[in-house]
C-alpha cells in the first residue's frame, strides 16, 4: 500500500500527481471466499478490513450493489459519541470510540476524526434526571460525560440560545468531550483502502439477487452479472435494505425501514464547535470542516425507501434549529437528503446469527450507524471470522425479540442522529 | 438632467430594462458606486468595472462574474448595513439592486483584490489534488486539530449575523389545477392558455419580472419587441382571479405527490430588513393537481486553460448583461463556441460598439443564421479552433487558440496569441431539469441536444420548452401551450382560443459535443482548467480521481467535491462528467446520471422556519387557573406543552423553602392543586367495562357506579406506558384519567384498539381534558373547606374514600368530586366546567384563608405522593418495567376471561427473570443526604471501572414531613433485597450509602387518607 | 409530501393531518396466552417492510380520527389505493398473488 | 322482583345525575369565564382597531355536545326531533336552523359517527336530557362546552389569513359556504366552517386558545385585525 503523508503530497507535486496508485483494485469475482459481505458501505467495509487485519481471513469478497459507501455512509450527519444509557449499548458503542481514536493512523487515511464534544441538551424536569442518569451510567461504565448547567452550555456554544424567552429554555445538558464528528466518504474509503491492501476482492457495481440455501445453511449468493458466488459464511450488512436481503433468506426481521433525512446549510464562517443535540424540541447541528452546517431531521413515520421524506420534517427541524440557534435565521439552506434507515423496536441494532446457517446479519442501526462503524465492523468481522457471535455482539441477537430481553435506547437515540 | 456615467465604466449609453432615471447608491467593499433600478448586483458592479468578487476556496485565485443568474458561482456576497440583518452567501446575480446596498466579498485577506492567500494558494496548491487532506495532517496524530482549525479557518464563505433576526418570514398554503415554474416563453404561453380556460394557476419566477429568455434577446414576437407580447400576457393574466403571479420567486423543492415549495422574495429587493410590519420571505406550500416545468436551461461554459480569471463569462450572460442591464464587461471579446447559438452574443457585443476580436469556433463549417450575421458585420471567425488557454493576473489580458482535430480532442497546429479582456464560452445548454429530480426520476441523457432531459416519473408532471431540448422560441412557445393543453385534457377542462405568436426563424447548423478543450501540455501539467469554480475542481483533479479508482461519477463528485457548492454543479456537472467519461473511456450516460436534490438554489431558514419559533413555536397550553398562578407567582414547569405550576415562591424563599412550607401546610392543614392537566376520557357504551378490562391489567368487572379505581396501562410488551384512576359515572358511563403528558396517546391506544382490534364492541371515547377544571384540595382539613362550599353531605359516612359524587359548590356550580388521593392524606379532587374553574379556585381561597389553604405545585405533589410510595409514569418508569418490577402485583389480575393487553407480553422468558430491576425505597444511612435522581447504584463501590450497576434512582426529595429524604429507585432483585445496602458513586467522589426499603415512608396503613 | 384520500372524509387532505400507524393487517392473536415467546414476538415486532408494495395504517388524526388502511409503493411512494379497517386490498404484489 | 325495580329507578336517577348535573342559571352564566377571558377581547373591541382585513370575535359560553353513534333509521328520526333538525350524514356537511323549540341549533358533521351539536350555553343541559331521555339504542353524547370554544373569522382577507395557518383548500369551488372540516390549524387543531364567503367558524380547544389567538393576531398583521365584542 502507497503511503500517505504529508512528504508524499510534495513529492508527488513535482510530478504533477500522475504517479498516484489506485485506491482499490477493480477485481473479477473468484468462484468461491471464505466470507461473502453483502453490503460496502461503511460497517460492510469496516468488516472486511479488521477480517483481513485482525483475524487473518483475506479470502474476502465485498460485493455491493452501487459504489463502495454509497448508502447510508454517504448520507449521514457524521456524529460520533458513545454515551448511550443502558451497559450493553454504551460497551458497543464505546468500543467503537476507542477504535475512531487511532482510525486515520491505522488506516494511514485522514478520516478527519475531529473530538469537538457533544451537547444532549435537557429542556425539561424529565430530562435532566434522564440526562443525571445516563450520564452517572457513562461515568461508571468508563465513558466520559458531565451534566452542565445552562450556564456552562451558554459558554460551550455561544450562539445557542439559553434565555427565558425560548418555549423550551435549556436548563441543562450531557457533555461527551470526546464525542465528535467524522469525514464519512473518508471512513468508506479507507477502509475500502485497507481491506483492498490486504487481499479483499471489492466488487462493485453487482446487485446480489438472491441467497443461495441448501439444507438450511447459506452457501453463497447470486447475483446478476457474475452469477453464484460462494462462501463458507455471509454477512449481510445492508443498512436501508435489511429485510429484502432477510427475505431472500426466507425470514423476516424485526425492522422497518424508514426515510431519514439531513440537510446542509450554505458553509460558513466557524460558528458551532460542538454538536449540540435535543431531544425537545427534536433537532441538532455541526458544522463542518468546510463551514456547512450539518443538520439532522426526525425519522418519518412511515416506511421508505425512497431515500427522500416529507417536507414537514424539514420544517419541524429548522424552526428547531431557528429556535435554538437564532442567530441562524439568515443562514439559508443548501441541500437535503435522505437515506433509509432499519428501526429496530428497542432502537438498537441487530448483529446476529440467524435462523440460516452461517448466515449473519448486522443491521438495525436505525439513526445511529455511523458512530458505530468502526465497532460494528470489527466485532462482526469477529463473529464471521470464528462463526460464533463476539461478546460484545451478543446482547443484540435478533431473537432477543422472542425473549423480551430488549435493550431500549429509545432516550438516548430520541432525537435521530 | 444628464446622467454621469464617468463612473459606470461598462454601462452603455442607451439600451436594457434598467430604469436610468433612478439612480441608486451601493456601497461595495467598503466603497461608494452608483447603479440604476433594474439592476442586479452583478450588473451594477460589472457596469462600475468591478472585475474581482471573490477569491477562490482552495488556492485563492481572483474570481470575476461568469454568469448572470441562479447558475453564478463565484459572486457570493456579504450583504447587510447593520449587524442584525447580515446575510451571507448572496449570489449577486439574483440580487436586485436597492439604494443603500452593502455588500461585501467574503473571502481575500487584506483585501479581495490583494491576498496574501493567493501566495499559498500558488504556492502550496500543487499540494493540494483532490483529496489531499484524506492523505495528511494525521501525523503526528496530537497535530490534527491544530491542523483542523486552520482549515476551519480557511473554509466558510459568508458569516451568520450575531444578532438575532429582525424580520419576519411566514408560509401560505396554496392549491392549484396548474402549476407553472419559470414564467419565460413556454411558461408564459402555458400560463395563458390554462388560465383562459379558466383553472386555477400559479406562475411562479426565479427573476423580479416575467419573461425568461427573452428579457434578454433581441428577437421579436408578432413582429413587435418580445417584451411587448410579456407585458400583454402579465396584464391578461393579472386580471385572472384564480391566477397568482409570483415574481421574485424560486421553486425550490418538488415533492411527491405533486407538493412544491417557492420562496418568495417579498422586500428582498428593496432592503436588507423588510419595512416595518412587512414580511421579508414568503414560502409557499403548494399542492398541484398538474405541474408544468418550464424551467428553461443554463449555457454551459467550456473548460480551458486558467478560464477562472475574472473576463471569463458564459456566452449567454455576456448578452444577458449588455441586452437587460445596458452594460458590455469589457471591451474586446473572443468568443469561443461549439454552436450556433453563443454567436448572438458577438453579434451583441458588436451591435453595441465593442471590438470582437474573434468568434472562435470549434467546428470545422458553421452555418447558420447566427453565423452569417456575424460574417455580415465582418467579425472574424476562427473554425476547427479553440481557446486553450486565457492569460493575465487579475483580468484576462489575452488568449491562446490552437487548431483542433475535427473530435475537439487534440491540438493539430500552432498556437497564437491574441489581445482580448472577456472571453465568452458556449458549450451548449443544459436543461434546467433540477426539480425534475426532486422526487427521484432520473434524468436521460440525449445526443441530440448534448445534455440531459427530465426522465419518466410518478408526479403528475409535464415539462415544456428548454428544459425538453427546445431552443428555438418557436419551439419553446409551441410546447408551452401543449403542455397547458394536455393539463387541461388532464384537468377535464375544456382547451380555448389562443393563438401562438410568431416567432422568429432562425436556422441553426449542428452543434458539436465538446467539453474540454485540449492544451498543448497535458492536463495534469497544463495551466488549472476549472470544472466547478466554488470548490476549485479542475479537470486534472477528476482525471486523477479516477486514476485513483473513484471511478463512479458519485465517487467522483465526492473526492473532488465537484457539485456540492451553494451552486451545486449547474455549470460544472455535466462537463466534469464528460471528462471522468472520456478518462475511463466510457460515455456520458455509462458514466452516470447527475442527481439533484432541493433546494434548487438555497433557503432561508427563517422563511422554512416561518412564525413556529419564539413565542409560537410551540403551543402554550394553560388551565383556567393560569392567570391566578401568574399572579401568585408561582414558577412553572413544562410538562407537554401544558405550562404547570411548579411551586409558588413567598418573598425570598428559596425553592426548598417553598416546597417545604408547602409540603407542611398540606399535611397539617390543606393544600390546592390545579390538577385541569390530567387527560380526562369520557367512555360510554354497553361494552365500556370490558373495554377497560381489555386495556388496564386489573379487574373492573364488579366496579361499582359511584366508585374510583386505580388501574395500569401496559403495552403488548407488558410494559407500563400510563396510569390513572377511572370511575363508574353508571353503569355503561366511566370516567378516565391519564397522566398529562399521556392523554393524546392513551386516547389513541384506545381508538386504534376499538377500531382495528374489536370495532363489535359498543363503546365510545371522548376527551373531556379541556372540558373539566380540576383542583384537588388535600390535607386534614380538606373536608372543612369543602363543606364551606357546598350544601352536600361529604362526610366519611355519605362519601366514603373512593367514591364520587355530583354535587354543587361555590353558589350552584356542578360539580363531579371524587375522593381519591395521591398524597396520602384526606383528598377531595373537585371538577367543574372549565368555564368556572377559576370561579371555584378562588371561592375555595374566600374560604380557605382559616385553614391556611396553600396552593402547591407539582414539585410538592411528586413529594408528597413519594413520601407515600407512589409512582409517577414516565419518571418511575421507563417502558422496560412491568407491574411486579414496580412491585404492584396488586394492580394485575391474572384471572379474567380475557387476556389483557400486557399480559401476554410480561411472561415472556427476559420478563419473568429473578434479577430484574425492581422499584424499592431507600432510605439514605445519612437521613439528611438527598440522593440525586439519576444516581446509579452498585453494590460494590470500589468495584473497578465498568462497575456493575444494578440501577438508579427514579424520585428523590427531601421530605420536611418526615424531616429526612426519601427515594425510591430500581435495584437488581430489589424486592428480595429489603434491608440491604446499595452505594451511590457521584460524579463529585461521594458515595451515597443507602438501605433498601419499602417506598411507603408515611402512614403505611392509609389511615390519613380514611379519615 | 403525501396527498391522502382520506376513505371517510371522501377527499384528499394533506399528509400533516394523518398519521402512519405501521403495517396493517395484523390481527392480535385471539388466544395470546396460546402464543409462544417466539409468536408473540413475532406478532410484537417482526414485520414485512417490502421494498415496493406494501399495505399500511394510517389514521386521519387531525381531522375525522377514524384508521384506515393504504395501499403504498414504497420506493415511488405512490398510494395505489386506500380502504377502510376491515376491508381488503384489490392490489397485492405480485407474490402475494 | 321489587328490589329489581328499585334498582332500576336508581340507576336511571344516576344515569340523570351524571350528565351535566344542573342547569346553569342566568345569574351563574355571568360568572362563566371564555378561554379568551383573559385577553379582555371587550376593551380591544372598544379602543383597538376598527378597520382591517381580518374581524376576530369569539362566540363565547355556547354549548357544545359531541354525538357519537352510528344512527339507526329510528335514532336519525328521534334526534330529527330532539333537535329540530336533521343530522347531516354527508361527510364535510353541517346543518342549522333557527326554528327549533331550543333555539339555535347547528350540526356539524365529524365523522362518520361523530358530529357536533352547537346551541347556546344555557340550552346544553336540556339538549343532554332529551337525549338522555328519549333516545334508544348505542350512542354517546358529551358536554364539551367548558373545553372548547368558537372563534369568529371574517373579512376581506379572512381566507389569507386561514392560508397561513391551515393545509386545507379554502377556495370557493373546493370548500363551499357551509362545509365543515377538522384539520390542522397553526401546531393546534381546528374545526373550520365556511359561515359566509368572508366568514368563517373556527370551533377550538381550550387550552389551546391563548394560542391560537396569539397565532391569528400574527397572521393578521399585515392586514390589520379588528376584534369585535
Amino acid at each position: 500500500m502507497q503511503h500517505y503523508s504529508g512528504f508524499g503530497l510534495l513529492k508527488h507535486s513535482f510530478s504533477h500527481h500522475e504517479n498516484w496508485q489506485r485506491v482499490w483494485r477493480n477485481p473479477t469475482p473468484k468462484k468461491k471466499y471464505d466470507v461473502i459481505i453483502v453490503g460496502g458501505g461503511g460497517h460492510g467495509l469496516a468488516t472486511a478490513y479488521y477480517l483481513a487485519k485482525e483475524f487473518g481471513v483475506t479470502n474476502v469478497a465485498v460485493i455491493e450493489k452501487g459504489f463502495l459507501g454509497g448508502g447510508n455512509t454517504a448520507r449521514n450527519t457524521t456524529i460520533v459519541r458513545s454515551n448511550y444509557l443502558w451497559d450493553e449499548a454504551a460497551h458497543l458503542y464505546e468500543h467503537s470510540m476507542k477504535l475512531w481514536e487511532g482510525l486515520s493512523q491505522d488506516l494511514n487515511y485522514n478520516v478527519m476524526f475531529s473530538q469537538r464534544g457533544c451537547l444532549n441538551l435537557g429542556h425539561t424536569l424529565q430530562d435532566m434526571r434522564d440526562i443525571e442518569r445516563r450520564v452517572n451510567a457513562n461515568r461508571l461504565n468508563g465513558i466520559d460525560g458531565e451534566v452542565l448547567d445552562a450556564q456552562q452550555v451558554k459558554e460551550i456554544v455561544p450562539v445557542l440560545d439559553c434565555s427565558d424567552r425560548a418555549r423550551y429554555p435549556v436548563m441543562g445538558a450531557s457533555w461527551q468531550p470526546r464525542a465528535g464528528v467524522a469525514r464519512h466518504d473518508a471512513v468508506a474509503w479507507g477502509f475500502a483502502r485497507g481491506a483492498d491492501t490486504r487481499g479483499v476482492d471489492l466488487i462493485q457495481q453487482t446487485e446480489v439477487e438472491d441467497l443461495i440455501i441448501e439444507d438450511g445453511t447459506v452457501v453463497g449468493v447470486r447475483t446478476a452479472r457474475y452469477g453464484e458466488i460462494r462462501a463458507d459464511r455471509v454477512g449481510c450488512v445492508v443498512a436501508g435494505n435489511s429485510s429484502v436481503l432477510a427475505k431472500m433468506g426466507g425470514f423476516e426481521l424485526p425492522l422497518e425501514s424508514h426515510p431519514l433525512q439531513a440537510l446542509v446549510s450554505e458553509p460558513i464562517k466557524p460558528i458551532l464547535d460542538t454538536v449540540v443535540m435535543s431531544n425537545q424540541v427534536h433537532g441538532y447541528a455541526s458544522q463542518s470542516d468546510k463551514g456547512d452546517l450539518v443538520i439532522g431531521a426526525g425519522i418519518d413515520g412511515y416506511n421508505g425507501y425512497g431515500q427522500r421524506g416529507s417536507y414537514s420534517t424539514i420544517e419541524h427541524t429548522i424552526q428547531a434549529i431557528v429556535e435554538m440557534f437564532p442567530v441562524f435565521s439568515r443562514v439559508r439552506m443548501n441541500r437535503q437528503w435522505g437515506g433509509i434507515v432499519d428501526t429496530c423496536p428497542d432502537a438498537c441494532p441487530i448483529i446476529s446469527e440467524t435462523p440460516v446457517k452461517n448466515l449473519f446479519f448486522n443491521c438495525g442501526w436505525g439513526t445511529g450507524g455511523f458512530k458505530a462503524t468502526p465497532g460494528s465492523g470489527h466485532v462482526f468481522a469477529a463473529s464471521l471470522a470464528k462463526g460464533e457471535m463476539h461478546p460484545l455482539a451478543k446482547p443484540f441477537s435478533m431473537f432477543r425479540f422472542h425473549n423480551g430481553a430488549l435493550v431500549d435506547e429509545h432516550g438516548a437515540a430520541g432525537v435521530a442522529h | 438632467m444628464t446622467q454621469d456615467l464617468s463612473k459606470q465604466s461598462n454601462r452603455l449609453q442607451d439600451g436594457g430594462r434598467i430604469d436610468r432615471s433612478k439612480p441608486l447608491t451601493f456601497t461595495y467593499n467598503g466603497k461608494q458606486y452608483k447603479g440604476f433600478e433594474g439592476d442586479t448586483l452583478a450588473s451594477a458592479l460589472l457596469a462600475n468595472g468591478i472585475d474581482i468578487v471573490g477569491r477562490s476556496f482552495k488556492y485563492s485565485r481572483p474570481r470575476g462574474i461568469v454568469a448572470a443568474g441562479a447558475e453564478e458561482p463565484n459572486a457570493i456576497m456579504q450583504i447587510g448595513s447593520t449587524e442584525a440583518t447580515q446575510i451571507p452567501n448572496v449570489r449577486a446575480t439574483q440580487q436586485s439592486l436597492y439604494n443603500g446596498l452593502v455588500a461585501s466579498t467574503t473571502n481575500g485577506w487584506p483585501n479581495v483584490d490583494t491576498d496574501l492567500m493567493s501566495w499559498v494558494g500558488k504556492i502550496g496548491g500543487k499540494m493540494m489534488p483532490p483529496g489531499f487532506y484524506y492523505k495528511t495532517f494525521m501525523y503526528p496524530k496530537s497535530m490534527w486539530e491544530t491542523y483542523e482549525s486552520y482549515i476551519r479557518k480557511a473554509a466558510g464563505l459568508g458569516r451568520a449575523p450575531k444578532e438575532n433576526d429582525p424580520d419576519i418570514y411566514d408560509k401560505m398554503n396554496q392549491h392549484c389545477d396548474v402549476m407553472i415554474v419559470g414564467a419565460g416563453p413556454a411558461g408564459l404561453m402555458a400560463a395563458l392558455t390554462a388560465a383562459r380556460a379558466g383553472a386555477r394557476v400559479i406562475i411562479a419566477d426565479e427573476q423580479n419580472e416575467f419573461g425568461g429568455s427573452l428579457l434578454s434577446s433581441t428577437e421579436t414576437l408578432n413582429g413587435k419587441p418580445a417584451a411587448e407580447w410579456i407585458a400583454e400576457v402579465v396584464e391578461e393574466l393579472s386580471g385572472f382571479d384564480d391566477v397568482l403571479m409570483l415574481p421574485n420567486s424560486q421553486v425550490n423543492g418538488y415533492h411527491d405527490h405533486n407538493f412544491l415549495t417557492i420562496q418568495q422574495h417579498c422586500t428582498d429587493q428593496f432592503a436588507d430588513r423588510a419595512p416595518n410590519g412587512q414580511i421579508a420571505q414568503r414560502l409557499h406550500r403548494v399542492r398541484a393537481k398538474w405541474v408544468i416545468l418550464a424551467t428553461g436551461a443554463h449555457e454551459r461554459p467550456l473548460v480551458y486553460g486558467n478560464n477562472d480569471l475574472p473576463g471569463c463569462m458564459v456566452a449567454n450572460a455576456v448578452s444577458t448583461y449588455i441586452n437587460r442591464y445596458g452594460v458590455a464587461p469589457g471591451k474586446d471579446l473572443v468568443l469561443m463556441t461549439s454552436n450556433d447559438n453563443a454567436y448572438r452574443t458577438a453579434l451583441d457585443w458588436h451591435d453595441a460598439g465593442r471590438n470582437v476580436v474573434a468568434i472562435v469556433d470549434s467546428r470545422k463549417n458553421p452555418q447558420g443564421t447566427f453565423v452569417a450575421a456575424a460574417r455580415e458585420r465582418g467579425i472574424s471567425i476562427l473554425v476547427s479552433s479553440g481557446v486553450i488557454e486565457a492569460h493575465g493576473s487579475k483580468r484576462v489580458t489575452g488568449v491562446s487558440i490552437a487548431p483542433l482535430n475535427d473530435a475537439g480532442d487534440a491540438i493539430v497546429g500552432s498556437v497564437v496569441k491574441m489581445m482580448a479582456d472577456t472571453v465568452a464560452t458556449s458549450g451548449g445548454w443544459s436543461p434546467v431539469i433540477h426539480l425534475s429530480c426532486h422526487t427521484g426520476a432520473r434524468p436521460v441523457w440525449n445526443d441530440d441536444i448534448l445534455g440531459f432531459t427530465p426522465g419518466a416519473t410518478v408526479q403528475k408532471q409535464l415539462t415544456a420548452g428548454a428544459i425538453n431540448g427546445a431552443f428555438s422560441t418557436v419551439q419553446v412557445l409551441e410546447e408551452g401551450l401543449s403542455a397547458a393543453c394536455d393539463a387541461l385534457a388532464h384537468l377535464g377542462l375544456d382547451k380555448p382560443d389562443v393563438a401562438l405568436p410568431e416567432a422568429d426563424v432562425i436556422e441553426e447548423g449542428k452543434a458539436m459535443a465538446l467539453f474540454h478543450i485540449p492544451h498543448t501540455k497535458p492536463t495534469s501539467k497544463a495551466p488549472k482548467q476549472f470544472v466547478d469554480y466554488q470548490n476549485d475542481v479542475t479537470a486534472a483533479g477528476i482525471e486523477l480521481a479516477c486514476r485513483e479508482g473513484f471511478e463512479s461519477i458519485e465517487h467522483v463528485k465526492r473526492y473532488t467535491a465537484m457539485g456540492f457548492g451553494t451552486d451545486q454543479g449547474k455549470l460544472g456537472n455535466i462537463n466534469g462528467m464528460a471528462i471522468a467519461a472520456k478518462m475511463l473511456k466510457q460515455t456520458i450516460p455509462e458514466t452516470g446520471t447527475t442527481i439533484f436534490r432541493p433546494n434548487y438554489t438555497p433557503v432561508t431558514f427563517g422563511a422554512i422556519a416561518g412564525r413556529d419559533c419564539g413565542e409560537l413555536f410551540d403551543p402554550k397550553r394553560y388551565t383556567a387557573m393560569h392567570a391566578w398562578h401568574v399572579e401568585r407567582g408561582a414558577k412553572f414547569e413544562d410538562v407537554g406543552q401544558w405550562k404547570r405550576a411548579w411551586y409558588y415562591p413567598q418573598g425570598n424563599e428559596t425553592m426548598q423553602d417553598a416546597l417545604n412550607r408547602e409540603c407542611l401546610a398540606t399535611r397539617e392543614s390543606v393544600g390546592i392543586l390545579d390538577a385541569s392537566t390530567l387527560g380526562k376520557i369520557d367512555i360510554q357504551g354497553k361494552d365500556a367495562r370490558e373495554f377497560l378490562g381489555r386495556v388496564y391489567t386489573n379487574a373492573w368487572a364488579k366496579l361499582a357506579v359511584g366508585k374510583c379505581r386505580y388501574g395500569l396501562m401496559c403495552g403488548e410488551d407488558g410494559m407500563v406506558f400510563d396510569d390513572g384512576v377511572t370511575s363508574c359515572l353508571a353503569e355503561n358511563h366511566f370516567l378516565m384519567t391519564t397522566t398529562t403528558g399521556g392523554a393524546a396517546r392513551v386516547l389513541s391506544w384506545l381508538e386504534i384498539y376499538h377500531q382495528t382490534e374489536w370495532p363489535e364492541m359498543e363503546v365510545y371515547f371522548t376527551s373531556v381534558t379541556d372540558h373539566w377544571s380540576t383542583m384537588t384540595i388535600s390535607g386534614p382539613n380538606s373536608r372543612k373547606l369543602l363543606e364551606k362550599i357546598t350544601d352536600f353531605d361529604v362526610s366519611k359516612e355519605n362519601f366514603a374514600y373512593m367514591d364520587w359524587k355530583a354535587m354543587t359548590v361555590a353558589g350552584g356550580i356542578p360539580a363531579r368530586v371524587f375522593r381519591i388521593s395521591f398524597t396520602g392524606e384526606l383528598s377531595f379532587e373537585i371538577n367543574v366546567q372549565a368555564n368556572y374553574g377559576l370561579h371555584v379556585w378562588k371561592t375555595l381561597f374566600e374560604h380557605g384563608k382559616e385553614f391556611n389553604l396553600t396552593p402547591y405545585g407539582t414539585e410538592t405533589m411528586h413529594i408528597l405522593r413519594a413520601e407515600k410510595g407512589f409512582i409517577i409514569a414516565g419518571q418511575d418508569t421507563d417502558g422496560s418495567v412491568h407491574p411486579f418490577d414496580l412491585g404492584m402485583p396488586w394492580a394485575v389480575s391474572m384471572q379474567k376471561p380475557f387476556s389483557f393487553i400486557g399480559k401476554r407480553g410480561m411472561q415472556r422468558e427476559d420478563c419473568v427473570r429473578a434479577d430484574r430491576k425492581q422499584l424499592v425505597g431507600l432510605k439514605t444511612i445519612d437521613p439528611n443526604v438527598v440522593l440525586p435522581e439519576g444516581a446509579q447504584g452498585v453494590l460494590d463501590p470500589k468495584a473497578p471501572i465498568p462497575m456493575p450497576m444494578v440501577g438508579h434512582v427514579t424520585s428523590s426529595y427531601w421530605s420536611a414531613n418526615l424531616k429526612r429524604s426519601v427515594a425510591m429507585g430500581f435495584v437488581k432483585g430489589g424486592l428480595e433485597k429489603m434491608g440491604e445496602k446499595v452505594f451511590y458513586p457521584l460524579a463529585d467522589g461521594r458515595v451515597i450509602e443507602a438501605e433498601i426499603c419499602s417506598p411507603v415512608f408515611l402512614d403505611p396503613k392509609g389511615e390519613r387518607q380514611n379519615v | 409530501m403525501f396527498h391522502i384520500y382520506c376513505p371517510h372524509c371522501c377527499e384528499y387532505r394533506e399528509e400533516e393531518e394523518f398519521h402512519a400507524s405501521g403495517q396493517a393487517h395484523i390481527p392480535r392473536p385471539l388466544d395470546p396466552d396460546a402464543c409462544t415467546d417466539k409468536e408473540w414476538g413475532e406478532f410484537m415486532y417482526f414485520r414485512a417492510n417490502p421494498r415496493g408494495i406494501h399495505h399500511e395504517l394510517w389514521v386521519h388524526g387531525a381531522g375525522c380520527r377514524k384508521y384506515f388502511n393504504i395501499t403504498r409503493n414504497t420506493h415511488t411512494y405512490e398510494i395505489l389505493e386506500v380502504y377502510k379497517v376491515g376491508e381488503k386490498p384489490s392490489i397485492v404484489a405480485n407474490e402475494a398473488k | 322482583m321489587s328490589d329489581v325495580k328499585v334498582e332500576a329507578v336508581e340507576l336511571e336517577a344516576t344515569d340523570k345525575l351524571v350528565m351535566n348535573q344542573v342547569p346553569l342559571s342566568a345569574e351563574l352564566s355571568e360568572i362563566g369565564e371564555s378561554p379568551l377571558h383573559h385577553a379582555d377581547l371587550a376593551s380591544i373591541a372598544e379602543h383597538g382597531p376598527q378597520e382591517g382585513g381580518v374581524h376576530f370575535h369569539e362566540r363565547k359560553l355556547m354549548g357544545l355536545l359531541t354525538l357519537r353513534c352510528l344512527p339507526s333509521a329510528e335514532q336519525q328520526e328521534m334526534i330529527k326531533s330532539l333537535l329540530g333538525v336533521a343530522l347531516p350524514m354527508q361527510p364535510l356537511t353541517s346543518v342549522t336552523t333557527d326554528e327549533s323549540t331550543i333555539g339555535k341549533v347547528s350540526v356539524r358533521w365529524v365523522s362518520p359517527d361523530e358530529w357536533l351539536i352547537i346551541i347556546e350555553g344555557d340550552k346544553a343541559f336540556d339538549i343532554e336530557s332529551s337525549f338522555h331521555d328519549k333516545l334508544m339504542g348505542h350512542f354517546s353524547l358529551v358536554n364539551i362546552s367548558g373545553g372548547t370554544t368558537i372563534f369568529d373569522v371574517s373579512g376581506s382577507h379572512v381566507v389569507e389569513m386561514l392560508k397561513k395557518s391551515t393545509p386545507v383548500d379554502l377556495h370557493a369551488s373546493e370548500f363551499p359556504v357551509g362545509k365543515v372540516v377538522s384539520t390542522v390549524f397553526a401546531k393546534s387543531g381546528a374545526m373550520i366552517c365556511r359561515l359566509a364567503d368572508d366568514q368563517f367558524e373556527l370551533v377550538v380547544r381550550r387550552s389551546f386558545a391563548d394560542y391560537l389567538w396569539l397565532w391569528i393576531q400574527d397572521a393578521s398583521r399585515e392586514y390589520g385585525l379588528v376584534v369585535k365584542a
